[in-house]
C-alpha cells in the first residue's frame, strides 16, 4: 500500500517534470533551448525588480530646480525644433573612424551598369575554377 | 514623321494586304509547316509597322487606338488560358488537348483533305490564333507607342 | 572539329556581348551587346538540334519503314530558342522605352551621366 | 468539382488564376476603379486559399507532382518531354511565403497608389509578377523555371520604374533590366548545356542522371552565380538598393519575395539537382577496383566543402557590407534596401554551412579501407535556421518597407534628414516600425531572434569567427534601425511636419497582418518550425524522393 503510495507521487513528480521540461524545450537549437514564454516572464520579474530598486532612489528630487537644466558647456540652450539630432549626424564617430572603408566602398558603388556586370564575371570566373578546376 | 511621298503610301497599301494574308497563312498552319502564332503575328506586326513608317505615327494614331490595342491583347492572352482551362474542366488537366482526333470545331473540317486537313491537332491551332491576336496586337502597340513618344522629342 | 566551329562562334558571340556591356558606356551598346550575348545562346541551343542530315521535325508523310526516315533534327530545343527569342523581343522593347524615357530625363544616353543628380 | 479535385488541380491553378486575372483586369477596369481593386485583391485571396490547401495537402501527403496536359510524367518510362509542376515542402513552403507578401502587398496598394494614373497597367503587371513568382517555386522544369524568372523580371523592371517622372526610378529599372536579363541569359546557357548531356529539362530527371562531368560542373557554375546576382549576393548586389530603393512599397514587397524566388533556385539547384554531391552521405570501399556508382561518388564530385566555403565568404561579405553601407545612408528606403541585403547573407550563410560541414574521412573495418563520407551534425540545424530566415526575412523587411511607404505616403519626404518626430501623429505605425525593428536586428522574442539563434550556434560550432561575425553584423542592424527611430519618429515635431496624418485604414490593415504574424512566429517558433519548416528542410535535404515523385515507383 505504502509503496502504492510512494509509486504514484513519484510518477506524479515525473509528470509534472515532463510537462515542465516539454515547455521549456519549445525550441531547441541542437545545443541550447529558446522559449520565449519563459523570457517574457523573467522579463516581468526584471522590470518588476527595476521598480523596486527605483523605489530606493531619493524623494526629494525636484525636476523642476536648477540642476536639472540643460548645461551645454555655457552656451545658450536651443529651441526644441533644432535639437532633433539629424540622421546624417547620427554615428559621426563610427563613420568618420571607419573613413577608409567608406572610402573603399564608395569606389565600389559606381553605380554603372557595366561596373555590376564586370562583378558578375569577376564571381561567374572564381566559381568557374572552384568548382571546374579544384 | 510625318509620313513618307506619295509613291511610298501607294506601294504599303498594296503590300499590305499581302504581307498580312502572309502572317495570317503562317498562324493558321502553325501546327502543320514551322510557323505558329508569334512567327505570324511578327510578319502582321511588321506589314502594321510598314504603315506606321509610310504613313506616319500621328496619322496612325488618330486612326488606332492604343487602349484597343490593349484590350485586343489582353483578349488574346485571355483566350490562351482560357483554352487552357478548358482543357481542365471538361478534360482531366490543365492544358487538356481534348479536341485533338473529333471533329468538333465548325469549320476547320472541311478545310483540307487526307494529310493535309488542317484540324488536325485540336486545340493548336485555336492557341496559335490567340497568341497571333496577342502578338499583333502588342508588337503594334510597343512601335505604336514608340514612334508616337520619340515624335514628341523631336517636335521640341 | 568542323562540328566544333558553331560552338567557338556560340563563346566567341557571348565573350564580344559581354566585353560591350562592360566596356561601352552608351546605352544603345549595353542593349546590343545583350542581344549579343542572346543570339550567342540561341546559336548554342540550335546547334545541339542539330544532328547530320536530319531534317526539320515537323509532321511529314513518311510511313513506319525504318530505312527511308531521315532523321529529325531535335524539337526541344527548337522550342526552347523559340520562346527565348519571344522573351527577348519582350526584353529589348522593355529596354528600348526605359532608353526613351531615360534620354527624355538626362538628354544624354551617357551611362556615366545618368541618374547622378541630388535628391 | 469537390475537394479532391481542387486539391488535385491546385498547382496548375495558382499560377494560372494570377495569368488570367492579370489579363482580365484591364477589361475589368473598363467598368470602375473601385471593381478593378477589389477584383485584384479577390484574385490573391483565391490563389492563397489554394496555397493553404496544396501546402496542407504536401505537409500531410508527401510530393505532388501536376503534368500539364495530361498523361504520365514520363514518356515509355523514359523520356521526360512534358511540362509538369513538381510540389514537395520546400515548393510549398516558398509559395506560402509568395502568398503572404502577395495578400498584404494588394491589400496596401489600395490607398498607396491612389491618384497615381497607370493603375489598370500596374495592376497587371504586379498580377503577371505574381504569376511568375508562383511558377518559378512551383516548376518542376529547368526551361520552364527560366520563362517564369524572365516573367517576374519583366514585370517588376516595369513596376520599379511605376514612377516615370523620376529620372533615378527609371535608371533602377533599366539596371534591373540587364542585370536580370544577363544573369537569366547564362541561366539559359548552363539549361542548354544540362540538355546536351541528359536530353531532359525535368529536374527530378537531371538529378536522377547527373553525372558530374566537367560541363556539369560549368553549368553549376553559371546558375549560381546567375542566381546569385538576381538574389543579390554581394558584390553583384549594386542593382539592389537602387531597385528597392527606387519602387513603390508595395512593389518592393513583392521584389522582396522574387529575390528569396531566385534564392530558392539556388537551394533547388544545388540539393535537388546536383543533389547526388551535395546530399550523399555513406560509405564506400576504398580499393584498386571501384566501378559504377562508387567511382563517381569517390572521384568525380565537385569539392563540395570549397562551394561551401565559398559562399560562406560571399555570405559574410554581403552581412558586412550591406549592414556597414545601410549605417551611412540617409534615404530611408534605399537604408532599408541595404539592410534586406544583410539579411540575404544570413540564409546564404546557412546553406553554406551546411555545404562546409561536408567531412570525408578513411574508416578502417574489417581489415578494409572504407571511404565515409558524411555531414557533421550541425548541417540540419543550419539549413533550418537558414530556411527560417527566409520567411522572417520576407516578414520583417516587408514590414519595414511597408513602414516606409508609410512615412512618405503622410509626409511625401524620403531622407531621413527632414524627418522627426513622427511618432507624435501616427501611433499605429510607430508601434508596427518598432516590431520590425525588433524583429529584424534578432532581438528576443520576435522570429527573427528564433531563427538566427539556429544560425549562430551552427555556425559558431564549423568556426567561432564566423558566428561573432554574423552577431556583430546583427548587432550593427539593430543600431542602423535605432538610428531611424530615433531620426524618424523620435524627437520633437518638426515645424512643416506638424499636421502629419496617420496613413489610412487598408495601409495600417496590410502592416497589420505582417506585425500579427511576426509576433505569432516569434512566441510560437516550435509550432512554425514542426509544421512548416521542418517539412521544407526534410524535403530539401531528401533528394531521392525528388526524383521518385517523377520515377514514380520505378
Amino acid at each position: 500500500m505504502r509503496l502504492l503510495i510512494m509509486k504514484l507521487i513519484l510518477g506524479g513528480f515525473l509528470m509534472v517534470f515532463e510537462t515542465i521540461s516539454s515547455f521549456l524545450e519549445t525550441l531547441s537549437t541542437g545545443s541550447g533551448l529558446w522559449n520565449p514564454l519563459v523570457w517574457g516572464v523573467i522579463a516581468i520579474i526584471a522590470f518588476f525588480i527595476a521598480y523596486i530598486l527605483r523605489g530606493f532612489g531619493r524623494k526629494d528630487f525636484k525636476s523642476e530646480k536648477e540642476k536639472a537644466k540643460v548645461f551645454l558647456s555655457g552656451n545658450p540652450e536651443l529651441k526644441k525644433e533644432d535639437m532633433h539630432l539629424k540622421s546624417s549626424n547620427v554615428y559621426w564617430g563610427f563613420l568618420e573612424s571607419l573613413k577608409w572603408v567608406y572610402n573603399v566602398l564608395e569606389k565600389m558603388h559606381t553605380g554603372n551598369v557595366s561596373d555590376y556586370i564586370l562583378w558578375f564575371v569577376v564571381i561567374m570566373g572564381i566559381l568557374f575554377i572552384i568548382i571546374g578546376v579544384i | 514623321m510625318s509620313g513618307m511621298s506619295k509613291i511610298v503610301k501607294t506601294m504599303t497599301s498594296v503590300a499590305f494586304p499581302l504581307a498580312m494574308i502572309y502572317g495570317l497563312y503562317i498562324i493558321a498552319h502553325g501546327h502543320l509547316t514551322p510557323g505558329g502564332g508569334f512567327q505570324g503575328g511578327a510578319v502582321v506586326a511588321s506589314a502594321c509597322a510598314m504603315i506606321l513608317v509610310s504613313f506616319g505615327s500621328v496619322w496612325t494614331v488618330r486612326k488606332i487606338k492604343e487602349k484597343n490595342l490593349s484590350v485586343l491583347e489582353s483578349l488574346g492572352a485571355i483566350g490562351f488560358i482560357g483554352l487552357g482551362f478548358f482543357g481542365l474542366i471538361f478534360g482531366s488537366h490543365f492544358f487538356k488537348n481534348i479536341l485533338v482526333g473529333s471533329k468538333n470545331i465548325p469549320i476547320f473540317n472541311e478545310i483540307g483533305q487526307g494529310m493535309s486537313n488542317i484540324n488536325t491537332a485540336g486545340f493548336i491551332p485555336l492557341m496559335n490564333f490567340a497568341v497571333g491576336l496577342k502578338v499583333i496586337a502588342g508588337l503594334f502597340a510597343i512601335v505604336l507607342v514608340m514612334a508616337y513618344a520619340t515624335r514628341l522629342k523631336e517636335g521640341k | 572539329m568542323l562540328f566544333n566551329f558553331p560552338y567557338i562562334a556560340v563563346v566567341l558571340l557571348i565573350l564580344i556581348g559581354l566585353a560591350t556591356v562592360i566596356y561601352k558606356r552608351n546605352l544603345i551598346k549595353i542593349v546590343i551587346g545583350i542581344t549579343l550575348i542572346e543570339s550567342g545562346v540561341n546559336l548554342f541551343l540550335i546547334t545541339l538540334a542539330y544532328r547530320k542530315d536530319s531534317i526539320a521535325p515537323i509532321f511529314h508523310g513518311f510511313t513506319a519503314s525504318k530505312d527511308n526516315v531521315p532523321f529529325m533534327s531535335l524539337p526541344v530545343p527548337h522550342a526552347l530558342t523559340l520562346t527565348s527569342i519571344v522573351i527577348g523581343v519582350a526584353v529589348l522593347a522593355l529596354m528600348l522605352t526605359f532608353i526613351i524615357h531615360l534620354y527624355r530625363h538626362y538628354n544624354t544616353l551617357d551611362a556615366r551621366k545618368i541618374g547622378r543628380e541630388e535628391e | 468539382m469537390n475537394i479532391s479535385d481542387i486539391v488535385f488541380h491546385s498547382p496548375a491553378l495558382i499560377v494560372a488564376i494570377p495569368l488570367l486575372g492579370a489579363f482580365l483586369t484591364p477589361l475589368v477596369a473598363k467598368i470602375n476603379d473601385k471593381l478593378r481593386n477589389i477584383f485584384a485583391i479577390l484574385i490573391a485571396l483565391i490563389t492563397s486559399v489554394l496555397v493553404a490547401i496544396l501546402a496542407n495537402d504536401v505537409f500531410s501527403n508527401g510530393i505532388r507532382t501536376y503534368v500539364f496536359g495530361g498523361g504520365e510524367p514520363l514518356v515509355n518510362n523514359s523520356y521526360a518531354i512534358r511540362i509538369l509542376f513538381e510540389v514537395d515542402g520546400m515548393n510549398a513552403f516558398m509559395a506560402i511565403i509568395a502568398s503572404i507578401l502577395t495578400v498584404v502587398a494588394i491589400i496596401y496598394s489600395w490607398t498607396f497608389l491612389k491618384n497615381h494614373t497607370g493603375q489598370d497597367k500596374y495592376y497587371t503587371l504586379i498580377l503577371l509578377m505574381i504569376a511568375g513568382m508562383f511558377g518559378m517555386i512551383l516548376t518542376g522544369d529547368m526551361f520552364n523555371f527560366f520563362v517564369f524568372l524572365e516573367i517576374t523580371s519583366i514585370a517588376s523592371c516595369a513596376l520599379i520604374a511605376f514612377y516615370t517622372n523620376k529620372g533615378k526610378a527609371i535608371d533602377a529599372g533599366f539596371k534591373y533590366i540587364v542585370i536580370s536579363s544577363i544573369g537569366a541569359l547564362f541561366i539559359l546557357f548552363a539549361i542548354g548545356i544540362l540538355y546536351s548531356q541528359y536530353n531532359a529539362l525535368n529536374m527530378a530527371v537531371l538529378a536522377n542522371s547527373i553525372s558530374f562531368s566537367f560541363l556539369d560542373k560549368i553549368a553549376l557554375a553559371l546558375l549560381i552565380s546567375g542566381l546569385a546576382m538576381k538574389a543579390g549576393i554581394v558584390p553583384m548586389h549594386m542593382w539592389l538598393p537602387d531597385a528597392y530603393g527606387r519602387a513603390p512599397s508595395s512593389v518592393t514587397l513583392l521584389l522582396v519575395g522574387a529575390t528569396q524566388a531566385s534564392l530558392y533556385g539556388i537551394f533547388r539547384i544545388t540539393l535537388s539537382i546536383f543533389g547526388k554531391a551535395f546530399n550523399t552521405t555513406g560509405t564506400v570501399l576504398k580499393s584498386a577496383t571501384l566501378t559504377g556508382d562508387e567511382l563517381i561518388m569517390v572521384s568525380s564530385y565537385p569539392n563540395v566543402i570549397s562551394i561551401g566555403w565559398i559562399l560562406i565568404i560571399l555570405a559574410i561579405l554581403t552581412m558586412i557590407i550591406g549592414v556597414l553601407m545601410a549605417l551611412k545612408q540617409s534615404n530611408l528606403k534605399r537604408l532599408i534596401a541595404f539592410a534586406a541585403l544583410a539579411e540575404i547573407g544570413y540564409m546564404l550563410l546557412g546553406i553554406g554551412v551546411r555545404f562546409a560541414s561536408k567531412y570525408s574521412e578513411i574508416v578502417k573495418m574489417n581489415n578494409q579501407e572504407y571511404i565515409q563520407i558524411g555531414f557533421h551534425g550541425y548541417d540540419i540545424s543550419a539549413l533550418t535556421g537558414s530556411i527560417f530566415h527566409i520567411i522572417n526575412d520576407a516578414l520583417d523587411i516587408g514590414l519595414l518597407f511597408l513602414v516606409a511607404g508609410a512615412i512618405y505616403i503622410a509626409t511625401k519626404e524620403t531622407s531621413l534628414n527632414k524627418l522627426g518626430g513622427l511618432a507624435r501623429n501616427m501611433k499605429y505605425t510607430t508601434v508596427f516600425f518598432i516590431i520590425g525593428l525588433i524583429a529584424v536586428s534578432g532581438l528576443p522574442p520576435m522570429n527573427g531572434f528564433a531563427s538566427k539563434l539556429i544560425i549562430y550556434e551552427s555556425t559558431f560550432q564549423l568556426n567561432p569567427i564566423i558566428g561573432i561575425i554574423a552577431i556583430l553584423a546583427s548587432i550593427l542592424l539593430l543600431a542602423v534601425f535605432v538610428k531611424v527611430l530615433h531620426s524618424a519618429f523620435l524627437g520633437p515635431k518638426i515645424p512643416n511636419l506638424k499636421d502629419v496624418k496617420e496613413v489610412p485604414k487598408s495601409m495600417l490593415f496590410a502592416m497589420g497582418i505582417i506585425a500579427c504574424i511576426i509576433i505569432i512566429f516569434g512566441l510560437f517558433p516550435n509550432i512554425v518550425i514542426d509544421n512548416i519548416i521542418q517539412p521544407a528542410v526534410n524535403a530539401i535535404t531528401n533528394h531521392e524522393a525528388y526524383i521518385r515523385g517523377v520515377f514514380n515507383g520505378i
